[in-house]
């Protein structure tokens, strides 16, 4: 099933969208949590983390409006046929409050991450690009380690084609990736955290009057809603649920549990057995996760090997990042995922050829500023212009099939857009 | 070692005057290296020319240049046959080592883009009274642009493609519609408009000119030859080391340290990085 | 414009030419440039000797230096009276522009560290041969070095401050217990251990030896007047745009953008790699 059939559902009736489905190729990498020297061969590479970046954005109206991103990492452990697991980690979910029409944000989100639970192992475990790609055969390939004197002596030997593309060397698959075998039992984990910003993919889309920001306790309760919904269309029921807010006492976060559909909601964490388990083994780090500098923290205080899951928590709360914010919570799921299994089909994502293009297709949204209506607009024309020049692809058209939003427009509201400054224009940040 | 302040004094009047003789000698070095890569470069620019989309697959390959022009640019870049940079010390002595032209020769794309060729000339300037447009700026701001320089440049004509008609910032007449205005906006976010750029008028003009203008002197002509090779490689997803962003590096503790080291003040960890 | 095969085929032997003379041309530049500033240097060197603490200010301001030293080295960091570095070129015209040798002078701290001048070399090297622990490195690490060169440098001696007797390496007899495994690995992370550095033993000595090395060479000396006037500074809480530390930026569950997505341009080295 595509991701068209799983959004439509949750999209206004009658009203035609068009989705940006973008995925980096599956690479493995380093552990997201630490390993534990016990639980180690002498090489220490027990365990093989594959990780796979998901891109979504929802466009209307020639306008890109909301975008979500997840990372979905497999732990393969190879020394005793161990548990494999899968983590959909949520890193970014955000709109830019330039859609006409109301959405059902929640539902979106949760379609969107219905699609990538559904997303069949085999696609994530069939080419992986190693840690380390053994050596290539081949004098006459050119590689990142070529010179560039050595990669203009091999091209001054090749024909070009039209486009004064050199007629690459066709090197086999099993040369450059790794494959895994697919595996029977699989523990599901879903993992996000729950803070209040003004954004979190569309750069300055706060100062867009018209966007609106939860405050850090709603955004839990409206994340708590889709997961609840997720674990019980999903999962089976002896599936792990948990919500934590750091620094919270037990009693506070259970009354957010009160009214869930899910009958196994607890509170802690689905990444400790005990709350006593040293915490640099039990919690993952993420990309940008500012948990990282706790733990630098704790290394320069010395204390990194004894700090236990509950002081862990405990402490973050009281670090600056946490405290001065609103609720702060960490919300997760684990146990065994009974959806549907889907092989996406090769016109559903786009997989661009490496990280560095995954990254640039994405800036093209995510490098754009949303301060002004503008920043939708740009985002929407590159991404289709690129798609067409260099993906000889389109984005894919959705057709809402949702009948409870109310379809009117919103009411115009008296202009917004009369600056006339021109917005920086993707600058990189230095 | 000064106990006396006014030894310390005559200490720190003579490195302000050391820093002035590095500035000095950093620019002369400057020049002596234009003049010995000139050579080299001309060089260089006349095999380019025999080598077809050269330009297009090395600006493609640039991780930065798209960020600068619109994604339907690329059409038209693919229509670049030639790009110069040259320093404009090497003809005028009274430049700096900083100052430099750029000249784009584009193809012609039948039906839509004419051939021509467009030199722009880059210069610094450190007076902060010819910027025009002051809102937005700080005091702050002005001071750093006086003392460090910053890019200006005259407009120059090019001819627009006729795809781009309604977007021509100069073909738009109905400038206070909430349409004529959005594209006019859109039409000065094109390369084209770039060649309009003064550096007088920031937000009034192409975004971000001058970082345009030095990515061309500083990466993409110095080093376009490495990028056009990096784009012909055939393995296609190797990361570039530098270039490579953190968060697939590993774990950044070690492993022995964690497990026997106890409450030392040991900092080994990269601080630079978090934790994946 | 090359049709033929063989017209582009020559085009590209000829710009591999280019890329060779390109990369003589720079060297040449760089040691025209390494003549003009030595008599600057030289003349920098006897004021800065003048101004009390200087280096212990300029070292600890920089941004990365405290990652590559432990923090009890600041003690002695204090002690430094003279650091010079001085590129090899300048006195022997075989040497790149890309050898250098840094001499450090420390003060005596009564009762703990000996009065005393170090000097240690550093050289490019390209025959990866030499490297002698190959653990963890790959094919790919050997041709990218022995493409660009490696930093690599002869063990000097150095006098160890008393207060380090635990952990100095030379002193420690019973390397087979934790406790002497552990405090000999201390001991190796210290900035007296990089003195006997030599770059061809990756993993069992002073980690990152080569980037405190080239740190000395590209950045602390040559700017150490701009890092101690910001250490003077007034305004103490201004940000310094580039070298402003990400863990500064506003703190967000994984919100922002930070830098994953513009990695390619900055000029962040990712200095520390893999401590072991």
């Amino acid at each position: 099933m595509s991701l068209e059939c799983y959004i439509k559902d949750a999209l206004p009736f009658g009203h035609e969208f068009e989705i940006i489905n973008l995925q980096s190729i599956p690479r493995e990498t380093s552990p997201i949590t630490f390993p534990k020297r016990e639980a180690e061969d002498v090489n220490g590479k027990t365990v093989k983390t594959i990780k796979t970046q998901h891109f979504v954005a929802l466009c209307f109206e020639e306008k890109v409006v909301f975008a979500l991103e997840i990372v979905v990492y497999f732990s393969l452990n190879s020394a005793n046929n161990g548990p494999v697991e899968r983590l959909l980690f949520v890193s970014k979910a955000d709109t830019n409050g330039y859609c006409d029409l109301r959405l059902d944000i929640g539902q979106i989100t949760k379609s969107i991450i219905a699609y990538i639970l559904a997303i069949s192992p085999g696609h994530y475990l069939r080419a992986v690009k190693p840690l380390i790609r053994k050596a290539l055969s081949g004098a006459k390939i050119i590689k990142r380690s070529t010179s560039v004197q050595r990669a203009l002596e091999i091209l001054s030997n090749r024909p070009l084609d039209s486009k004064g593309i050199t007629s690459r060397v066709k090197i086999p698959d099993q040369d450059l990736y790794v494959s895994f075998p697919v595996p029977t039992e699989i523990v599901t984990k879903v993992s996000l955290f729950t803070r209040a910003e003004p954004q979190y993919l569309f750069s300055n889309s706060s100062k867009n009057p018209r966007k609106h920001v939860l405050s850090g306790d709603k955004l839990l309760k409206w994340w708590l809603k889709i997961v609840d919904q997720i674990v019980v269309e999903d999962f089976d029921n002896k599936t792990k649920a948990t919500l934590q807010i750091p620094g919270e006492e037990k009693r506070v976060i259970s009354n957010y549990l009160r009214n869930t559909a899910y009958q196994n909601w607890t509170v802690g964490d689905i990444f400790s057995e005990s709350p006593q388990d040293i915490a640099l083994y039990r919690i993952p780090l993420f990309p940008d996760d500012p948990k990282g500098r706790f733990l630098d923290h704790l290394i320069s205080d010395g204390r990194i090997s004894k700090v236990n899951v509950l002081t862990f928590w405990t402490e973050l709360q009281a670090r600056q990042e946490f405290r001065l914010g609103s609720t702060v919570s960490v919300i997760g799921v684990s146990g065994k995922y009974i959806g549907r299994c889907n092989e996406p089909e090769r016109t559903d994502i786009i997989i661009p050829t490496s990280k560095k293009n995954f990254k640039n297709l994405k800036n093209y949204i995510t490098g754009e500023e949303y301060d002004t209506e503008e920043g939708a607009e740009e985002a929407y024309m590159n991404i289709r212009d690129i798609f067409d020049m260099h993906y000889s692809t389109k984005m894919i058209k959705v057709i809402g099939n949702h009948h409870k939003i109310a379809t009117t427009k919103r009411p115009e509201i008296n202009t917004i857009n009369v600056i006339n400054t021109l917005s920086v224009h993707r600058k990189p940040k230095s | 070692m000064c106990i006396a302040n006014s030894v310390c004094g005559n200490a720190f009047r003579g490195l302000a005057e050391c820093e002035d003789e590095m500035a000095l000698a950093e620019n002369e070095a400057e020049l002596y290296k234009i003049k010995l890569m000139a050579p080299v470069f001309d060089k260089r620019d006349k095999l380019i020319e025999k080598i077809p989309f050269f330009w297009n697959i090395a600006l493609t390959q640039h991780s930065d240049f798209s960020n600068y022009v619109r994604a339907s640019d690329f059409k038209y870049i693919e229509a670049i046959k030639k790009i110069v940079v040259k320093p404009l010390a090497l003809e005028d002595e009274e430049c700096t080592a900083r100052d430099f032209q750029i000249t784009i020769e584009f193809n012609e794309i039948k039906g839509d883009l004419k051939a021509q060729h467009v030199s722009k000339v880059f210069k610094i300037e450190k007076d902060v009274s010819k910027i025009l447009i002051k809102k937005n700026r700080t005091a702050e701001d002005d001071e750093l642009d006086a003392d460090l320089g910053f890019l200006t440049s005259e407009p120059v004509n090019i001819d627009w493609p006729k795809s781009y008609d309604n977007i021509n910032p100069e073909l738009i007449s109905d400038k206070s519609t909430p349409e004529g205005k959005k594209n006019y906006r859109t039409g000065m976010k094109t390369f084209f408009a770039w060649f309009k750029w003064t550096g007088l008028k920031p937000g009034k003009e192409f975004p971000n000119g001058d970082a345009l203008a030095n990515l061309f002197n500083e990466e993409l002509y110095p080093y376009c030859v490495k990028y056009y090779t990096e784009a012909q490689r055939d393995v296609m997803d190797e990361s570039d080391g530098d270039s490579e962003d953190d968060s697939d590096a590993p774990l950044d503790l070690d492993l022995e340290e964690v497990n026997d080291e106890e409450g030392s003040d040991s900092k080994h960890l990269n601080k630079k990085t978090k934790l994946q």
